[in-house]
């Protein structure tokens, strides 16, 4: 068995909000090349491990760990080598697509502006690159945070419900993106409610109340 | 000698110790109070310049005392529960909050009924009231804090921040004040030469000063019980507890 | 070719001025604030210049830090509410980074504005031009510390129903000293006195501030984004 | 002990007792409400241990 010291694991994790016990004891691992498929019902803490997962939330009790060690004390590297888009597409409404990507990836890695809009014409944005974020449908901000994760090359995505909002080909874009991310032995810790028709080793973990 | 600080962060141990301690720090207090009060208002001589008016101090210094060092005492619980994520100290933390205020409040009211006489206005914002005055602000917006957060846990860590800030703007606080206005008198017994007082009138005062210290003691035994009860989640030892 | 902590201080720096400048209307509440608290005292009192004059530190100070405190509710809330404070905590650079930058820019826009209007608001109260030097540096100090301090009030009260209610109610105290400096300088220099002391002071308090601050508002920004 | 008994106080009595007096109320009020807070948190307890107790089964 891969022992978990190229990739990451969460070992029996706990949290509680207020007195709701919300994550009960959740342990996961995955390695290089692999995607975490995480589902259950509605308010059984998936958010909430994936905020767990990467380090915004400080867990009760459990580790996290990257490649072998806790999350915690190598929490600013850590956080570098990972790509996170939540439920909500955190772009500003007053900037354009181009410049929330320039001031957000611009804080991982120095890319050139054709690099950023390349991404954005990757997941089918390119036309909108110069237009304030609030303007967009929700679909395009999808894409245009799609685009984000794409462009830090980070090697472990975290995604929160990616195919939300999104029409067929948005959902066939998400795929192809994540089996090409995990073909290049990248790591995924995707969040979705729906089936995943991927090619690649898909591991699951269904969280129930 | 490590093993009493870790048995001090473990829930049950705290609930039973406070739970033990608390009628001796109560029965010391009423002792120590009961004398310095008596030796206070009775035997001391009346002060050669403000006559009987000066036995005010035997409740103003030790609650204007008692004021800070509770809320010292609470940032170095918040700040321990915040560095070490012991949950014990935000117990602590919260139980002492209430304390120091009242205490505050007590010395604000006390110092201004003293002034009358002395200054002829209940306020003439002298520094060292002044300062109390601004502490009981920060108790205020800690406590405030603490209650603003849906979650226990994010309030209790807030309002230790809060504390931990405030602890350090406390002596910059009272300079500042003093610094803008000295007009008030040095304290009677805390001053460069010592106390000016005669020992018949300074045994009552220390006594006082001990029998609040005590009794703030009891008043947390009791407090911290609560509190810890109310951060601790349903785990066995809780049953037993409620039973008592 | 990761980003250092010193360029991504300058690029957050940049965007928080660009946001800020997409909505000018933002920045000019403030301003338009602190003339109209400074404009309620003479109405109250009189308008007699040389009773104004004496009140002026005190009113003109009084009126900056409340503005300046109005606008600290923006520091972190529209990026707290649209997810990207998220993202910013997880660029792999310490919080301390990302609230002195969100910070200083911060300043720039709010503190250094109110800055640059009292002038105006000083001759209207009556303050001498000789003490505008004063005025103007003292501010300058004060308006940073108070940025700083409200960095960590901010930071604590992001999310919550009534936040900015609470926020003065944390703030402020802790900005007691800084007024008591800042307005004593002005009113020295008023008085034609030497306000050097309190300025020493004033300056030894917004660098102790400076240092200390960023460390308590990373923590604050911590615990609220848990 | 100049004019007038203990309680007389030199004059001062308009002073001194109202602070003993208000010092008793800070006191009382301590221990009162801290009584009152354990004993709501018991109860708060063990109503969560019921609840607990019921969901368990």
């Amino acid at each position: 068995m891969k022992i978990a010291t190229e990739g990451l694991a969460v070992d029996s994790v706990h949290v509680w909000r207020g007195d709701r016990h919300v994550l009960q004891g959740v342990s996961a691992e995955v390695h290089r090349g692999e995607l975490l498929h995480v589902s259950g019902p509605n308010g059984t803490g998936k958010t909430t491990l994936l905020r767990v997962v990467s380090g915004l939330l400080h867990p009760e009790q459990g580790i996290v760990t990257w490649l072998g060690q806790s999350i915690v004390s190598h929490r600013t590297d850590y956080q570098a080598a990972l790509a996170y888009a939540a439920h909500e597409p955190a772009l500003k409404g007053d900037l354009t697509a181009l410049e929330n990507l320039h001031f957000s990836v611009g804080m991982k890695r120095r890319s050139t502006l054709q690099e950023l809009r390349d991404a954005l014409e990757r997941t089918g944005v390119a036309a909108c690159a110069d237009l304030p974020a609030r303007v967009l449908s929700a679909g395009q901000r999808r894409r245009v945070s799609l685009a984000r994760v794409i462009a830090m090359r980070a090697s472990l995505w975290l995604l929160d419900e990616p195919y939300a909002n999104l029409d067929a080909a948005g959902s066939q874009l998400v795929s192809e993106l994540l089996q090409a991310h995990v073909a290049t032995g990248g790591l995924a810790l995707v969040v979705a409610h729906r089936e995943l028709a991927l090619a690649c080793t898909v591991r699951r973990l269904e969280l129930n109340s | 000698m490590w093993t009493w600080f870790y048995k001090l962060a473990s829930p049950p141990y705290v609930y039973r110790v406070a739970a033990a301690l608390m009628p001796w720090f109560l029965g010391l207090a009423a002792v120590t109070i009961g004398y310095g009060l008596i030796g206070g208002l009775v035997f001391a001589p009346p002060d050669y310049q403000q006559g009987d008016a000066f036995r005010i101090i035997y409740v103003h210094v030790p609650s204007a005392i008692l004021s800070v060092t509770v809320y010292t005492i609470m940032a170095v619980a918040s700040a321990i529960a915040l560095i070490w994520r012991i949950k014990v100290g935000h117990a602590v933390a919260a139980a002492s909050a209430p304390i120091g205020a009242s205490l505050t409040l007590l010395a604000l009211v006390t110092g201004s009924m003293w002034g009358k006489p002395m200054w002829g206005t209940y306020w003439a914002w002298d520094p060292r009231l002044t300062s109390e005055l601004i502490l009981l602000f920060l108790y205020v917006g800690v406590m405030s804090l603490r209650s603003a957060f849906e979650d226990p846990a994010r309030g209790d860590r807030a309002a230790a921040l809060l504390a931990v800030v405030g602890v350090v703007n406390v002596p910059i606080v009272h300079f500042s004040v003093v610094w803008w206005n000295s007009l008030h008198q040095g304290s009677t017994l805390v001053t460069l030469e010592g106390p000016k007082m005669q020992s018949s009138m300074l045994w009552p005062l220390l006594s006082m000063l001990l029998g609040f210290t005590l009794f703030y003691g009891a008043v947390l035994c009791i407090r911290v019980q609560g509190e810890v009860l109310q951060r601790e989640r349903q785990s066995a030892w809780v049953r037993e507890a409620i039973k008592s | 070719m990761t980003v250092s902590a010193w360029e991504a201080f300058w690029l957050l720096v940049q965007r928080e001025l660009r946001l800020s400048f997409r909505r000018p209307e933002q920045l000019l509440q403030p301003l338009v604030f602190f003339l109209i608290v400074t404009t309620l005292f003479p109405l109250g009192l009189s308008l007699q210049l040389s009773l104004l004059r004496d009140i002026a530190p005190g009113v003109l100070w009084v009126a900056a830090l409340l503005s300046a405190l109005l606008s600290l509710d923006f520091l972190f809330k529209s990026d707290a509410d649209d997810g990207t404070l998220e993202q910013l905590a997880l660029s792999g650079h310490g919080l301390t980074v990302i609230v002195a930058a969100k910070t200083l820019a911060h300043w720039l826009v709010t503190g250094l504005a109110l800055v640059l209007v009292s002038p105006i608001v000083g001759t209207a109260l009556g303050i001498p031009v000789g003490a505008f030097a004063t005025m103007l540096g003292s501010l300058a100090l004060g308006t940073l510390t108070l940025s700083w301090l409200g960095a960590v009030g901010a930071g604590l009260t992001i999310g919550l129903r009534r936040g900015n209610v609470l926020l003065s109610l944390i703030v402020l105290p802790l900005a007691m000293p800084l007024l008591i400096f800042g307005a004593g300088a002005t009113d020295r220099a008023i008085s034609g006195t030497n306000p050097a002391g309190a300025l020493y002071l004033l300056a030894a308090l917004c660098v102790f501030t400076c240092t200390l601050a960023p460390f308590a508002a990373a923590a604050a920004l911590r615990i609220t984004l848990e | 002990m100049s004019g007038g008994g203990f309680w007389y106080m030199g004059g001062y009595a308009r002073y001194v007792w109202p602070c003993i007096g208000f010092a008793g109320v800070v006191l009382v009020w301590n221990l009162w409400s801290a009584r009152r807070s354990l004993a709501a948190a018991k109860i708060r307890a063990s109503r969560a241990l019921a609840m607990a107790a019921s969901e368990a089964r």
